[in-house]
């Protein structure tokens, strides 16, 4: 048995379920989740490999983007909660201040 | 390896485990209802068997069989499940305790451990964390205003003391220089822990009590501010296996706290049999319990606001200061 | 790599898991269900993790994401109407389904792209997992990070320090409105 | 001692640093400790130089590779030779009597510490430019001096003078710095490389007459500019506007000498180019005399000053020309000595008269500041050339080559020296002598200069006396100490025409005095009549020949009409028309791709999508 291939076959479905969340709905916190959905697909893609090629250097990638994720979300969703503050919406559509 | 060592023998260890600890909780609330009612010059539970002794059976029969509601605005499937997941969380957390060493059976060699794991006091802290959801999803489902403050409250407060207590136990994982179990208790056979780290104990206790929503620090379900908090809309079993999962919770802890700080299993002549290591734990741990009951006893809650800031502002700093100066000092001697 | 039956059962049943998790975060009507998904994603791809013989990493998923994350977006959720009924969002019209269809194309790319690949090439390093039983995963990883990559790691906790203090900030920024 | 050559260079940079960065907070007091002690560390450290490298053909010493491309490398190192030593040595030391004059001088300045940024930053400039081992690195110090002279002479640009004087500067030696930078460029379109020893000693081998002409003429052009000679020397008498130190320093006794440096620098590439060399004794001489007639009837103090140092720096490249190398080296030496001293005094008399330096509006300052009297005397003695002063050794050391060379060159040569005697002592007998035509209130008001003032002029005014005798002919220190580098040939007869022209000299420039006191003490109305019969000729000299005018006509307004006809049709229409066309286009591009930006982030996640999956699509297809 590859398992390399179901791994990174599984991977790409997760990631392509996170974008496919990010395009079909509408609620920023959903969408956010997606997201980490995408990074965590990532992050087995990196852990698959790294078995793969008997390397650790891609689970150092993976730590990184653990804290690069624990940072994004308390930024993200800090600025949800204020978006939130001044209109009291979680659409995305809704928040279109920067239409050109 | 066979299937028996891969999934028969840890089958039997968690069952074991589970049984254990679900009669350890039915007498742990006799116990504490004697010892609070002592504190208070009172008799406690005396009516139900000699010495009140039955009484946890009593209560048993009766929790089970309450009539079961399910209000009508709340999140059903959520709102049946969270109890579970609760207990599921404390019990799940004891996997990776010794309570000894090992012995043979059969012909085999039994460790007296689930599982032993490389990252064990890890595990203890992620699987504290997932235990939370259980009383986070809880009040929410319930669909009552002071269900979810609780529950906020709750999850607010198990997330700043988990600061501190990884902070002491990275100071432990210094000194030992290992995240196993085993190892953490093998590195104590001349000298408890609590010896070295006099600080990362205190900021350990502290934060464990917080851990457990242990009054004074119960937070999520202060009466006289919540009603009862996240556990305001459960009644009957659900209510009472809540109340499983804390009790457990407070077993798990006290054990933690003696494995990681006293020793553990070890002890005079614990060499000899395993019985004697598992006695050596148990005493261990009931001290810690009588602690806790005792201050539960003696201690009025804390305000709220004011133990989030004492959290955040005094114990993780103590606990960063610890580390630091524990670094420093391995560092020196190593 | 081979793996024994009992690992390929456990691949394939924390693998569904997964996708069910990742599935009801896009399709679940309401956003705490979503996290709920999420939440079971990210218990079921750290057992992988475990199973991968990274084991600090899965128990480093369940700490950062299971436990803070999740609970992160919960804690948003509640903040921002947790109690309201839920948003009827799932997406309609054309964007929704050109999106759906390029996702599937893009899946089919990939696809193709890792059954293209040439079986197990590539280059072999030295961190077999025998290895990693036998020094520690997390020892390994230590060493790994404090050595050979500590720049990128100090970056990551300064990251970290900004993430802490723009959240603060963020935090901040009402109790100074109220004030007004 | 050598091998910390480099922190000669160190201690000025550090200087200009901390004054820069510093210079506001620290104080006056400690901006000029800065200052002057940055610069007299700098002069110890050449004075070890100087004599570490006596008798050394030169050690060049590598700092850092500043640029390397390709073929093209340039190394940042010194090249520590007497030549260079002795050069530093006079720019540090020259440099640390003036700074400390000038905590005298600009105490009251409230630009005080960019003064002294300048200053030091000066002093760097040229040490690289004197330092430097190669063509590039001393142009970095020529520009770099270049550009200190032009924020020194505007360093009062309140002044539309001072600011105007400071742009002709900078404009006119433009042109001779184009002339040194095609020199240089030619060099490495040669050699292929731009270090000295490198294309000196491949020179004989490579150059053929024309090459070798090319190169010397325009190195030339470079050295007209900056040591300002016919044609480019317009632009020093009007730097006069900068503060007077700066004028001492600057253009009197280092930055101009320049271009002599230079020439002795590359007199290897001067001796196998007989036509570049005659030019430029030739230009020299004229340079030496005409300077020296605009000098008799000039009224400003410091720009007969300045003319006279045009003037001097004529015999210098007089000197050069001939292939005196040494005894122009030697000249520079003397010559940084008395007229920065005269400059000095000169700024001693403004700071006393509240900045009046009009010679017709002074006279009789003998009583109120004797001590600057007296050294002003020992300057003019040393300049005119009488004998046991400095002057007279430099200078009759090349008048003698120029004989030896060519009697024509000779007879200029001593036509200035008495000019030079003539106009010296006019403006010494006019400004101290006499009764005092100043303004009541400046009289009355007069008073000797500071301390910190008067002891660098008492010092320089020794070394204006006994600067000379390094130099006797049959001492010769500085002839022979510079040997090993310029390879001087002994002149063979030492003996009887020496010594007649040494007389001759002498009475040159005794007669010139004389006349002078004749003139200016004894009948001072002869000189007014003078000017009268001699109506033409007078107004000629006071306009300088008019030359600045000629400049204006047949440069400047051109120019100006290019400026015009650009700045009023083709920057509005094609340059601005490009340019607002362009914007416009941007504008319309921006209109039309703003629609893409709907504020919609579900639209720009799917474009990205749309990117991943077309690039995806790209490698599988390939």
């Amino acid at each position: 048995m590859d398992a390399i291939r179901y791994l990174l076959i599984l991977s790409a479905v997760l990631f392509s379920i996170g974008a496919a969340g990010v395009l079909i709905r509408r609620n920023a916190l959903v969408i956010f989740m997606c997201i980490e959905i995408m990074l965590n697909a990532v992050n087995l893609t990196f852990i698959a490999l790294s078995r793969q090629l008997q390397s650790l250097d891609g689970q150092i990638f993976v730590f990184m983007v653990m804290a690069v994720a624990a940072a994004e979300v308390a930024i993200g969703l800090g600025i949800i909660v204020s978006i939130f503050r001044h209109k009291p919406t979680t659409d995305v559509d809704d928040v279109s201040l920067l239409k050109g | 390896m066979d299937w028996i060592d891969a999934l028969l023998i840890p089958a039997i260890k968690s069952l074991v485990v589970i049984v254990v600890l679900l009669l350890a909780f039915a007498y742990m609330t006799y116990v504490e209802r004697k010892l609070v009612g002592r504190f208070v010059r009172r008799y406690g539970p005396n009516r139900a068997g000699p010495f009140g002794l039955l009484q946890p059976i009593a209560d048993a029969f009766k929790a089970i069989f309450k009539e079961e509601v399910i209000p009508t605005e709340v999140d059903k499937w959520l709102y049946v499940i969270c109890p579970g997941i609760a207990v599921a969380g404390s019990l799940i957390v004891f996997g990776v305790i010794p309570v000894g060493d090992s012995f043979m059976a059969w012909g085999r060699k039994i460790t007296m451990v689930v599982a032993d794991v490389n990252v064990g006091v890890l595990y203890v802290v992620a699987m504290a964390g997932l235990g939370l959801y259980g009383i986070f999803l809880g009040g929410w489902a319930s669909n009552n205003n002071f269900s979810l403050l609780g529950a906020l409250r709750s999850t607010a407060q198990v997330i700043t003391y988990e600061l501190p207590m990884g902070l002491a136990i990275a100071s432990i994982a210094t000194i030992t220089g290992s995240l196993r179990f085993g190892d953490i208790i093998a590195a104590q056979k001349t000298l408890p822990l609590i010896i070295l780290q006099p600080v990362g104990f205190l900021v350990y206790f502290i934060s464990g009590m917080a851990e457990i929503n242990r009054s004074p620090f119960d937070m999520p379900e202060t009466e006289n501010e919540l009603v009862s908090g996240y556990s305001t809309e459960y009644g009957g079993i659900k209510f009472a296996i809540y109340f499983m999962a804390e009790y457990i919770n407070m077993i798990v802890m006290s054990i933690l706290v003696a494995t990681l700080f006293l020793g553990g299993w070890q002890g005079p002549f614990a060499h000899l049999s395993p019985l004697l290591q598992l006695v050596w734990l148990v005493v261990k741990a009931a001290v810690v319990l009588f602690v806790f009951i005792w201050v539960r006893a003696s201690i009025p809650r804390v305000r709220y606001d004011k133990w989030m800031k004492f959290g955040w502002k005094f114990l993780v700093p103590l606990g960063l200061a610890n580390l630091a100066v524990t670094a420093v000092v391995v560092a020196l001697v190593a | 790599m081979t793996a024994t039956p009992l690992e390929t059962v456990l691949f394939i049943a924390f693998g569904a898991v997964a996708i069910a998790g990742a599935l009801s975060v896009i399709l679940a009507r309401h956003a705490v269900y979503s996290a709920l998904g999420m939440l079971v994603n990210f218990v079921a791809l750290a057992a992988m993790y475990i199973m991968l013989s990274a084991e600090f990493l899965g128990i480093a998923q369940l700490i950062v994401y299971a436990g803070a994350i999740v609970v992160l977006f919960l804690f948003a959720l509640m903040l921002i109407g947790g109690r309201r009924p839920a948003e009827q969002g799932r997406l309609t019209g054309g964007l929704a389904a050109a999106g759906s269809a390029l996702v599937v194309v893009f899946l089919a790319e990939i696809a193709y792209l890792v059954m293209r690949l040439t079986g197990t090439a590539g280059a072999k390093g030295t961190v077999t997992p025998d290895v990693i039983a036998q020094l520690g995963h997390i020892q390994l990883l230590g060493a790994t990070l404090l050595l050979e990559y500590i720049l990128p790691f100090e970056l990551a906790s300064v990251l970290l320090l900004v993430g802490i203090v723009g959240a603060v900030m963020l935090a901040r920024a009402r109790r100074q409105s109220r004030q007004e | 001692m050598l091998a910390y050559a480099w922190l000669m260079l160190l201690f000025p940079l550090l200087g200009v640093l901390i004054n820069a960065f510093f210079g506001r907070r620290i104080g006056k007091r400690a901006v000029s400790w800065v200052a002057c002690s940055a610069i007299g560390l700098s002069f110890l450290v050449a004075l070890g130089v100087l004599m570490g490298t006596a008798g050394s053909t030169g050690v060049e010493q590598p700092l850092f590779t500043w640029i390397s491309a390709g073929s093209f490398h340039v190394e940042f190192s010194l090249l520590l030779d007497p030549l260079s030593a002795l050069m530093a040595a006079v720019v540090t030391g020259v440099s640390f009597l003036i700074h400390i004059y000038s905590i005298g001088y600009m105490a009251e300045d409230p630009r005080y510490a960019r003064y002294f940024t300048y200053l030091n930053l000066f002093v760097f400039a040229m040490l690289i430019l004197v330092l430097a081992n190669n063509y590039l690195m001393m142009y970095v110090g020529w520009e770099g001096v270049g550009l200190c002279s032009y924020l020194l002479i505007g360093f009062w640009f309140e002044r539309k003078a001072a600011a105007d004087a400071g742009k002709k500067a900078f404009i006119v030696n433009r042109v001779g710095d184009m002339g040194f930078a095609l020199g240089i460029m030619l060099i490495f379109a040669m050699f292929g490389t731009l270090q000295f020893s490198e294309v000196f000693r491949r020179a004989p081998g490579i150059l053929g007459p024309a090459a070798v002409t090319a190169i010397t003429l325009l190195l030339f052009v470079g050295a007209t500019g900056k040591s300002a000679q016919i044609p480019l020397y317009i632009w020093l008498p009007d730097a006069m506007e900068g503060p007077t130190p700066v004028s001492a320093l600057i253009h009197a006794a280092t930055m101009v000498t320049a271009g002599v440096y230079m020439v002795a620098r590359n007199h290897v590439l001067f001796d196998m180019a007989p036509t570049t060399a005659a030019v430029v004794a030739s230009i020299g001489a004229a340079t030496a005399f005409f300077a020296a007639t605009m000098a008799l009837v000039e009224k400003d103090l410091k720009r007969i000053l300045a003319y006279s140092t045009i003037s001097q720096l004529g015999y210098m490249f007089l000197a050069v020309g001939v292939g005196a190398y040494a005894a122009g080296m030697f000249h520079l030496t003397t010559h940084a000595f008395f007229k920065a001293l005269l400059f000095l005094a000169a700024g001693s008399v403004m700071h006393a008269m509240a900045g009046e330096i009009n010679i017709q509006k002074l006279g009789g300052l003998r009583e109120k500041l004797p001590r600057t009297y007296a050294v002003f005397a020992v300057g003019a003695a040393a300049l005119a050339g009488v004998p046991l002063f400095s002057g007279f050794f430099s200078k009759d050391e090349i008048l003698w080559r120029a004989f030896l060379h060519s009697p024509v060159l000779w007879l200029v040569g001593l036509g200035t020296a008495f000019l030079t005697a003539v106009y010296i002592f006019r403006a010494l007998f006019v400004t101290f002598w006499g009764e005092t035509r100043a303004e009541k209130k400046l009289w009355e008001h007069a008073h000797e200069a500071p301390a910190v003032m008067s002891i660098p002029m008492l010092i320089l005014a020794v070394l204006a006396v006994i600067g000379g005798y390094i130099g006797l002919p049959r001492l010769s220190l500085v002839e022979g100490y510079l040997e090993p580098v310029l390879h001087a040939e002994h002149a063979a007869e030492a003996g009887a025409t020496e010594w007649v022209l040494l007389a001759v000299s002498a009475l040159i420039a005794l007669g010139g005095i004389a006349l002078a006191y004749y003139l200016y003490v004894v009948r001072p109305a002869v000189p007014a009549n003078l000017s009268k019969q001699f109506a033409p000729l007078y107004t000629l000299l006071s306009r300088k020949y008019y030359v600045d005018e000629f400049y204006m006509a047949v440069v400047v307004e051109p120019l100006r009409q290019v400026g015009r006809f650009i700045a009023e049709l083709f920057d509005p229409r094609v340059v601005d028309g490009a340019v607002n066309g362009l914007a416009r286009l941007a504008g319309v591009c921006g209109e039309g791709l703003g629609t893409l930006q709907n504020g919609r982030v579900r639209s720009y996640a799917l474009s990205i999508l749309v990117g991943v999956v077309i690039i995806l699509g790209y490698f599988l297809l390939r």
